[in-house]
Parts: structure tokens; sequence; C-alpha cells
């Protein structure tokens, strides 16, 4: 923890419900790596973490791809990492992966597939929403 | 109440730095604290001194600076972000920081709210 | 909950996500490119007033003048300034932005 | 950047003595970057080095300290996956000497 906030101490043992909410594809614009990257680091931090997979970020998650001829990395494979960091909250939203003619099978790590509803729902009782 | 907030975008190309600080501001104004502010993606671009914008327009970063300044606000800019961008110590300026991804989540564990600004 | 969209319904679906993922009773704040969503004759008007029913609708007033709609926005519609953006935040339990 | 030469091939390293070209990686720099470290290599070292590579291979990152630790219990053995074992290994931290070893991208400290 930083000393540099002098006004946020007794945050320890603090277990907040953080979301990150992915809503971009990957390697059009860097937020879907960039986001991996934050969810990678919170979980050093012991809190209650999940990932919402909504919109075109649900492409994040696709099997197969291939970024050799892009020469980017092909992130998609950390993703099944997260399980080995404690973070098994992974959720997609059922009408952003129908629009897009996916289904679970598609998807290279399990996850929960709630309605729009079910989304709202679990977003308002979280306590930290983070997006990008 | 205490108020955290993340720009994820740079000065002058998007909106969201102008917003996040009229908010940030405001927030302060109205008897608020806003312990940190946290740089991401290309917000980073906020904290480089080297940025000169026509003496007609608003200078983002040095607003940014005299918010740290006068109350006090931590201005933390990402290591790996800013690696990725070519922020380093030496451009940074006054009131900026450059620290890691932590800082961010911690925002979000000691605050109680956290706000994103971005595109 | 408090619902933040800053994207230009016309150019992106931000706005349209954020109607169907939010929860009845939750706020919507449009700020930035998303305010021209609650401006009569604008296509985003009819997803707006239906919203209503279920969800209060704000939206920041300057980005509405800035461009120049304060006077063409719909019935029912919230305008509050930045200490109305800020109090949004401080009296709901957490926030999420559609970017 | 400074440019070393091992086995009779060169390659490049920053500042800190990282590979610059994951793909330079092999069996002889590894060698040479321990030595820089000054790890003398044993199987041991060997086992906890190539399981960083086939972690990297799978996932494409260097794992946290804290999960390598676990990863490699899963593999190895609990006597293997733990803290005192891997500073025995590589005193100056798995993150920061095996992983530079292995050739992996160097940590941003991102904590």
């Amino acid at each position: 923890m930083s000393d540099m906030m002098d006004d946020m101490e007794g945050g320890e043992g603090v277990v907040k419900k953080f979301m990150f909410v992915n809503r971009k594809a990957p390697h059009g614009t860097i937020y879907a790596l960039e986001g991996l990257e934050v969810v990678l680091v919170s979980a050093a931090f012991d809190q209650d973490v999940s990932m919402v997979f909504a919109d075109d970020g649900v492409y994040e998650l696709i099997k197969g791809m291939n970024t050799k001829g892009i020469e980017v990395k092909d992130f998609s494979k950390t993703y099944r990492a997260l399980d080995g960091y404690d973070i098994e909250k992974l959720y997609v939203e059922k009408a952003s992966m129908d629009a897009r003619g996916l289904t679970e099978a598609d998807l290279i790590v399990d996850v929960t597939v709630l309605d729009s509803a079910e989304m709202a729902n679990l977003m308002a009782e979280q306590d930290v929403v983070v997006s990008y | 109440m205490k108020i955290g907030i993340m720009v994820s975008e740079g000065p002058y190309n998007h909106q969201a730095s102008d917003t996040a600080y009229l908010f940030a501001r405001t927030a302060i104004e109205k008897g608020h604290k806003v312990p940190r502010v946290f740089f991401y993606h290309d917000g980073v671009n906020n904290s480089t001194k080297l940025t000169q914008p026509p003496q007609d327009d608003r200078n983002v970063v040095n607003r940014w600076s005299k918010l740290a300044e006068e109350h006090g606000v931590d201005l933390v800019v990402c290591i790996a972000a800013g690696m990725r961008r070519g922020i380093t110590d030496d451009i940074l300026a006054p009131g900026f920081r450059i620290s890691g991804l932590g800082q961010l989540v911690e925002a979000g564990i000691q605050c109680d709210r956290l706000v994103t600004f971005g595109d | 909950m408090l619902h933040i969209v800053n994207k230009s319904a016309t150019e992106r679906n931000s706005l349209e996500s954020c109607l169907r993922m939010a929860s009845k009773g939750s706020a919507v704040l449009l700020i930035e490119d998303a305010v021209y969503a609650v401006t009569q004759g604008g296509v985003a008007a009819a997803q707006i007033q239906a919203a209503m029913a279920d969800l209060q609708i704000y939206a920041l007033g300057p980005d509405l003048d800035a461009r120049g709609m304060s006077a063409r926005v719909l019935d029912g519609v919230k305008v509050v300034d930045y200490g109305g953006f800020v109090d949004l935040v401080a009296e709901t339990n957490v926030c999420q932005s559609w970017l | 950047m400074p440019m070393v030469e091992v086995a009779g091939k060169s390659f490049e390293v920053d500042e800190e003595g990282y590979l610059t070209n994951l793909a330079d990686w092999n069996q002889d720099i590894a060698g040479y970057l321990a030595q820089e470290e000054k790890v003398e290599m044993t199987d041991s070292h060997w086992e906890v080095v190539n399981f960083l590579r086939e972690y990297y291979e799978e996932y494409q990152i260097a794992p946290a300290v804290r999960v390598l630790t676990k990863a490699i219990s899963k593999k190895l053995g609990a006597d293997k996956g733990n803290n005192k074992y891997l500073y025995e290994l590589f005193p100056y931290g798995p993150a920061k000497q095996a992983c530079k070893i292995a050739g992996l991208p160097k940590p941003t400290g991102c904590i």
C-alpha cells in the first residue's frame, strides 16, 4: 500500500465487490489487453473480483485467434490463466453473445451466461465497477 | 465522501479529461475529497510537461497539477501504460507520479466511489 | 446505481446497452456526446421516453449548452450541472461508465 | 542497446540485461543470463526455468509469484511450490531472476 494517501488509511482487510466490465473487441484498440492487466493485478488484493463480457467484449474470448499476421501478442490465452489467479467469476451477457452469432462453445474459457436483467442485478450489487 | 477517479483518455483528443477535471474540481468545492486520480490507457498522456497548448486554450496538464498542489490530489500515472507510451519520470508535470496498477485497485478499495472517464 | 453514458447514440451502442442492463430504479446520466440522445426529434428520443418508465434520466447541462441543444431537451429529463453530477455519484452506491 | 555474443551468435539485451527479443532465447543464452545473475544452473534451476517457459507459452504472461508457487506445487509437488525453495534457487527472487533467465518479459512492477 502506498504512503501517499494519508486520507485513505484503514483499508486493510476490506473486501469489496469489484466488477471489471469488458465491452471492447480485442486488437482494434488496446482496452481489452490493458483491462486484463488491471484484473491480473487486482488478484493480489484479495478482493471479490468478477469480470463481465458484454457487447463487443464477448469477442475477447473467441477461440482460435491467430495474431501472427498482425504481429501482436495473442493475449486471448491469458484469460485461461485467470483461474490460477483465483479469478473465477466470468460472466457473459446472453443478448450480446446472441447478437454476434456466438455460443459458449465458441469461447476459450468457461463462463456463466446471464440474461440482461440478471446482469443488471449483478452490476447493481457491486461496490466498484471499472470499465474501459 | 472520498471519490476516486480514473482517466482513460489523453487530453485534447477526447473530452474525458476535461469532464474528469471539472467533476473533480466541483467535488472538492462541494466538500468531498478526491484522494487520487489514476491515469490509465492513453490517459497517461495527461501527465507530460512537454504539452504546449495555444494560449487561448485551456491547459489541461497545468490544471491537473494545480489541483494536486492546492488540494493534495494524488495524480498517479500507470507505469505499464506509461512505459508503452514513452511517459517517464523526467517529463512528468508537477504533482504527477508514476506507479503501478495496484494504485487503481487501492483507490477502489479505499475510496467510497470510483468514477471512470474515458472513451 | 448510477450509469454514465458519454457516447452519441447514433455512433455507438453504449446507450442501448446501458438501458438494457440498467436495473429498475437506476439513474442514467448522459454526458459529453451522449446528450444528443435526450433531444426532441432524435432517433434515440423514443428509446429515452420508454426508458423513463423505469429509470431516472439525467443530462449534463454544460454539455447540452456547449452543443446548442439545451432548448431541445425532452420533457422528463432532468438537467444537472457538475454539482448535480457529483451529487448523483455521492447519492448512489456505485457507478458504471458505459465507454 | 548492448549486444552480447553467446556461442557465436549475437543478441540484444536491455540496460538491465533482459533479453530484448524473446524469440532469441535458447539454452546457451539462458546459461549466459544465469552467469550474469551469478546463478549456477542445476537440474532444479532448469526445472523452474522450463516451467516458466511452458507457462508463458500457454498463457502469454509471466505469472505472479503467488500464482507461480501454486502452479509449481500442483505440477512438481508442494516441496518445490513454495517461496523458500524458489528463493534458495534464485536468491533475488523467482520473478526477477528466473524470469530473466527464462527469457520472459521484464515485470513492470505493477503493484
